[in-house]
């Protein structure tokens, strides 16, 4: 079972998720914008970083990278797809996830642990999680105010306060059929106690158990 | 060729002496190009005219020390094949001009002395001193160099793990913006800034040049530019952390790969220097063709090419064979190259523009020959009367000044500033900002890497060489509260104009003070940066030293100190020398609105090393250490409290053994009996438990305290 | 041809910047002043000389990357 | 009073977001596309019905807090 972790320029925080799936027992490995298939894969991760300097809009250049297409056809076959942070941008700006992200309301950048609420299970990142199962993992973006006018987003987990003013105090949102989704906190960040928490390890781990039940819903 | 210039050094800033030493290494006039390589080759900034002779004090051996300081970055051996490199740099006048793009591109600066020698960067550290909040400009400016610190860092993908932020009124038409890189490689991945044997192809890789920053690094004017071009020359370098990215992947690639036999950033002095530089390394000479250069804007000068600041550039020297796979390796990171030139036999640098030789010089002669000062330096006579000043702070109720310290906005949280700065990606930031020394694990190893930035202006202006001296060593227990033993120094040396005997004179005395402590800690100097004319209307800054020191935790503490693992029922131990009653330059004196004064207790070589080993020794044994220094004990066990959320007792309120900032003393928080402290230099001071903070009769409420220390920076900012 | 793109939030997507920069305005005693959105504007060269084809393909430009449908509208001005 | 200040980054200073969404535009295919530059615009509305002295004000809004003099030119237009 194996993971594609994509890399665009300016992306970042790829070493961080290869290293926490295979902290976890997954398997994953790097991939670079400009590959054209992805056939050799279970799901996808776009990692956090600032793709194309987040010139322009978050997400708005990187979702034409040559490599976008296949994850369009993954996620459409329901395979697992999890953008974190700026693969969330780039996910609603490629439109596989409702909505858009713009500047957190009191338009400073946030690193720091933020506590947050599983609110639906059935997510590629939270079936292995309980309703209302309480997870705290480091957020760290400026761009991290989820919006949707068309208040048809499906919210997977919510903020305990909500730091950047997202519509309803989303942090991760998922697709209808659940296997696409995006959240702007870093699971990542928070698979090991020395580092803060291991909270994050049930995000990860729903997420490396999704690959197994590919696809999650039948087209 | 064109003619020569003529008196026109003058408006570049040299003098006539300087004129004529160019013109006898030509043993000609110079011609416009290589007046401008000169001027900026052989500026302050560039050359260390001033300092140079001086910093020879600095002890910079050791047997881990693999690269001292001269090279872009200094390197050590961390063992197990690994090697860590750092290096720290002002961006005080860029700053001050434009907060966001000046704080911005200093960040880019550091990354680049780093990753120019083969080393991925880690962390960053920011060190900012600006004048009191109650100053809108001085807002601004904060505001402004913390945004560009996070506008860059955060986007080019290094965290910044730590930082210092200090507030004078000496800084306030002149602040003060320090950055520190530190950056990892195995061994075998060192490159150095040397162009390598004649054949050697000389590719500028990243940004297109436009006139960016034009004598950024010297004082430039008009003279031996065209009219038209005058105009469009914008002091101000533009940062594009993305563009900076990329040349850091790519380098990193092409390192690997092997592609490399050298490479030099581009900084201040540009071309000039990313030519000249390697060339005198290597003793050869080179081959330059400005036509190739790739730019921006149209109409370049040659002397403008050779003298753009631009940013986000890298010089890779390649052999003819590999030349196709570098090309390969920057297109595919997106990043533009241009094959610019070729090193020669021979000493000389050749320049050539649209067709014609514009400079023809010794390639060493820009980077070796500057002149070297010796200017006079003299004890300034005023600090006689600021030693007799008496400094009493006895007639103030401790737990009153105490609440005014935490509400300090030096003092207070600085969690407005490091939220706003990615601390954690790499998932190596075991202790980050808001503590002590940060401390950073190696993955797959058992070790980490501590580091502790450190500055303290009032201390230096009242005594430089105890003041810098103390630098060093609190920075080396920070490092070693956090678990780790001292390993190499880098400075950063912030002074005001050097043609004043008195600043010459501070300058002298720092070197000496940190010299001597390192000495004393058998640690090298490994690197550092000079920013001499950091003054206003005359005054200059109180002299700033700003200490940045690597430390190793080998093995790392399974389960390292934090301030916040206080409980109920723990002792307080104060451990170190006892404190006296001297309060100059502290905290203390400032807030309680005393005149800076007195002359600061000197510290103790031996004190000194005991107290660090002990302290790194315990970092393996006790859940918290906290090393006293601003604010001394009352502020060290307040910042605990805080963080563990429970109160404490301390029972000798004396404000001189609560507020005292004497150095190497740390506390120590632990269960009764966890460790055996020496009897000569541990006492215990207090308890930990309740929801309130006790010196002696005086009581505060944790929640009271905590809300000050958390505001104070955001309510000096008003935000 | 120089065309310039204004690209425009859509009134009912809140702007943070804008509502930032309104707070700003007020602190430094401007309290007459309100609706604050800060928009953007892209500045381009395009070869060409038949201005509606140049329009036409800047808005194509503007329908794929340039703007973002769920917030934003935006208007192509070929100036000259 | 309905005002539109336009504030342009100096020709001669680096636009790195320009530069790289001209590339993007590239790597669209609209290769006929040069000089793109980034720019702002504020939309706000200032009481008082005397447009000379709104656009006096705006100007000094302008000078104090909305553009950086070390960076960028302003252009303020009362609409209404
Ligand atoms: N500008 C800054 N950027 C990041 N972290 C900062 C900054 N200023 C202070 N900090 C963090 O706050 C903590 C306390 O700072 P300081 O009081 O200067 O420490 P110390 O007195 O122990 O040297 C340190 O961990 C430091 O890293
Ligand atoms: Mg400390």
């Amino acid at each position: 079972m194996r993971t594609a972790v994509i890399v665009f320029p300016g992306t970042n925080c790829e070493h961080d998720v290869v290293y926490a799936l295979e902290a976890l027992g997954g398997e994953a490995e790097i991939v670079w914008h400009r590959e054209t298939s992805l056939d050799d894969f279970d799901g996808v991760i776009l990692p956090g970083g600032f793709a194309h300097g987040d010139y322009l809009r978050t997400g708005a250049i990187a979702r034409f990278s040559p490599v976008m297409s296949d994850v369009r056809r993954m996620a459409e076959n329901g395979a697992p797809v999890l953008g974190i942070c700026n693969g969330f941008q780039m996910l609603c700006e490629a439109g596989l996830l409702p909505g858009a992200l713009i500047a957190n309301r009191d338009l400073s950048f946030i690193c720091r642990f933020v506590d947050l609420e599983v609110v639906d299970t059935d997510t590629v990142i939270t079936r292995l999680a309980s309703e209302g199962e309480r997870v705290r993992i480091p957020l760290n973006s400026y761009e991290g105010n989820w919006v949707d006018p068309s208040a048809g987003g499906r919210v997977a987990l919510r903020y305990v306060d909500n730091p950047n003013g997202s519509q309803a105090r989303a942090a991760a949102v998922a697709n209808e059929r659940g296997n696409v989704a995006g959240i702007m906190p870093h699971p990542e960040r928070g698979i090991e106690d020395i580092l803060g928490s291991s909270d994050g390890q049930v995000l990860l781990e729903s997420f490396l158990q999704s690959l197994v039940d590919y696809p999650l819903v039948p087209a | 060729m064109t003619t020569p210039t003529g008196p026109a050094h003058q408006k570049l800033g040299m003098t006539d002496d300087e004129y004529e030493s160019i013109v006898g290494i030509l043993g000609r006039e110079p011609l416009p190009a290589e007046l401008a390589m000169y001027s900026v080759m052989w500026s302050e900034h560039c050359s260390y005219k001033s300092s140079r002779r001086h910093l020879e004090r600095f002890p910079t051996e050791a047997p881990w020390v693999v690269v001292g300081p001269g090279e872009n970055a200094g390197v050590v051996d961390i063992g197990d094949g690994w090697l860590a490199a750092l290096r720290i740099e002002s961006h005080n006048h860029p700053s001050f001009v434009e907060p966001y793009q000046g704080a911005a591109t200093g960040v880019g600066g550091i990354l680049r002395d780093v990753f120019t020698m083969g080393a991925r960067p880690i962390a960053l550290w920011d060190q900012i001193r600006v004048g009191p909040l109650d100053q809108p400009k001085n807002r601004y400016l904060l505001k402004g160099v913390v945004s560009g610190i996070a506008g860059y860092g955060n986007a080019v993908g290094v965290p910044t793990v730590g930082g210092e932020i200090e507030f004078d009124d000496c800084y306030s038409g002149n602040p003060l913006v320090n950055v520190m890189c530190l950056g990892i490689l195995r061994k075998e991945q060192l490159v150095l800034g040397t162009a390598g044997t004649p054949g050697t192809i000389a590719v500028l890789l990243g940004k297109a040049t436009g006139r960016d920053g034009i004598g950024g690094a010297s004082i430039l004017a008009s003279a031996s530019f065209e009219d038209e071009s005058e105009e469009k020359r914008p002091s101000v370098q533009v940062g594009d952390p993305f563009e900076e990215k990329k040349l850091i992947e790519a380098c990193l690639e092409l390192y690997e790969k092997s592609l490399v036999v050298g490479v030099q950033d581009l900084g201040a002095a540009g071309l000039s220097c990313a030519t000249s530089e390697p060339a005198g390394r290597a003793g050869l000479g080179m081959r330059i063709e400005l036509d190739a250069v790739h730019r921006r804007e149209s109409g370049m000068t040659a002397p403008e090419l050779l003298m753009s600041e631009s940013q986000e550039r890298m010089m890779a020297f390649v052999s003819p064979g590999n030349l196709d796979r570098v090309l390969a390796v920057a297109d595919k990171w997106e990043i533009e190259t241009a094959v610019v030139g070729e090193v020669k036999p021979g000493p000389n640098l050749t320049i050539r523009h649209n067709g014609r030789v514009v400079a023809e010089v010794p390639a060493a002669s820009l980077a070796n020959d500057a002149p070297l000062l010796d200017r006079p330096s003299a004890r300034p006579g005023w600090l006689d009367d600021v030693w007799s000043a008496q400094t009493s702070v006895n007639d103030v109720e401790p737990v009153d000044l105490l609440l005014k310290l935490l509400d300090d906005p030096a003092i207070g949280s600085s969690a407005w500033v490091h939220e706003q700065y990615d601390h954690m990606l790499f998932l190596s930031t075991v202790i980050g900002p808001g503590s002590d020394g940060s401390l950073l694990r190696m993955k797959g190893t058992d070790k980490a890497l501590a580091v502790s930035t450190d500055g303290n202006g009032r201390l230096c202006y009242l005594d430089p060489r105890r003041g810098a001296a103390r630098l060093v060593y609190e920075a080396a227990l920070n490092v070693a509260v956090a678990g780790a033993r001292p390993l190499a120094v880098v400075d950063n040396l912030n002074f005001g104009n050097p043609e004043k005997p008195e600043v010459m004179w501070q300058l002298i005395e720092t070197v000496e003070g940190i010299s001597g402590a390192c000495e004393a800690l058998g640690i090298p100097v490994v690197g550092g940066n000079v920013s001499f004319y950091n003054e206003t209307d005359g005054v200059d800054i109180h002299p700033t030293p700003v200490v940045g020191l690597l430390g190793l935790a080998d093995p790392m503490p399974s389960s390292p100190p934090r301030w916040s693992q206080a409980n109920e029922g723990m002792e307080i131990w104060e451990v170190g020398p006892e404190p006296t009653d001297n309060l100059a330059g502290s905290a203390a004196q400032r807030v309680a609105g005393e005149a800076l004064g007195g002359r600061p207790t000197a510290p103790s070589p031996e004190r000194a090393r005991r107290v660090v080993t002990l302290a790194a020794d315990l970092a393996h044994l006790v859940p918290v250490l906290h090393d006293i220094s601003d604010g001394g004990l009352a502020v060290a066990v307040a910042e605990i409290c805080i963080a563990s959320g429970v109160g404490a007792r301390i029972n000798n309120a004396e404000p001189a053994a609560m507020f005292s900032e004497d150095p190497h003393r740390f506390v120590v928080v632990m269960e009764s009996g966890t460790a055996d402290l020496p009897a000569d230099l541990a006492t215990r001071v207090g308890i930990i438990g309740g929801d309130s903070l006790s010196l002696g009769s005086g009581t505060l409420d944790l929640s009271i305290i905590t809300n000050a220390w958390r505001q104070a920076l955001p309510s000096a900012l008003g935000v | 041809m120089k065309v310039t793109v204004t690209i425009n939030r859509r009134p009912e997507i809140a702007d943070p910047e804008g509502t930032t920069v309104e707070r700003a305005l007020h602190d430094l005693g401007y309290t007459e002043t309100s609706g604050v959105r800060m928009d953007r504007v892209v500045h381009l060269d395009v070869k060409g000389d038949d201005a509606v084809a140049v329009k036409a393909l800047v808005e194509e430009m503007c329908r794929r990357l340039l703007a973002n449908p769920v917030l934003e509208d935006f208007e192509v001005e070929v100036t000259s």
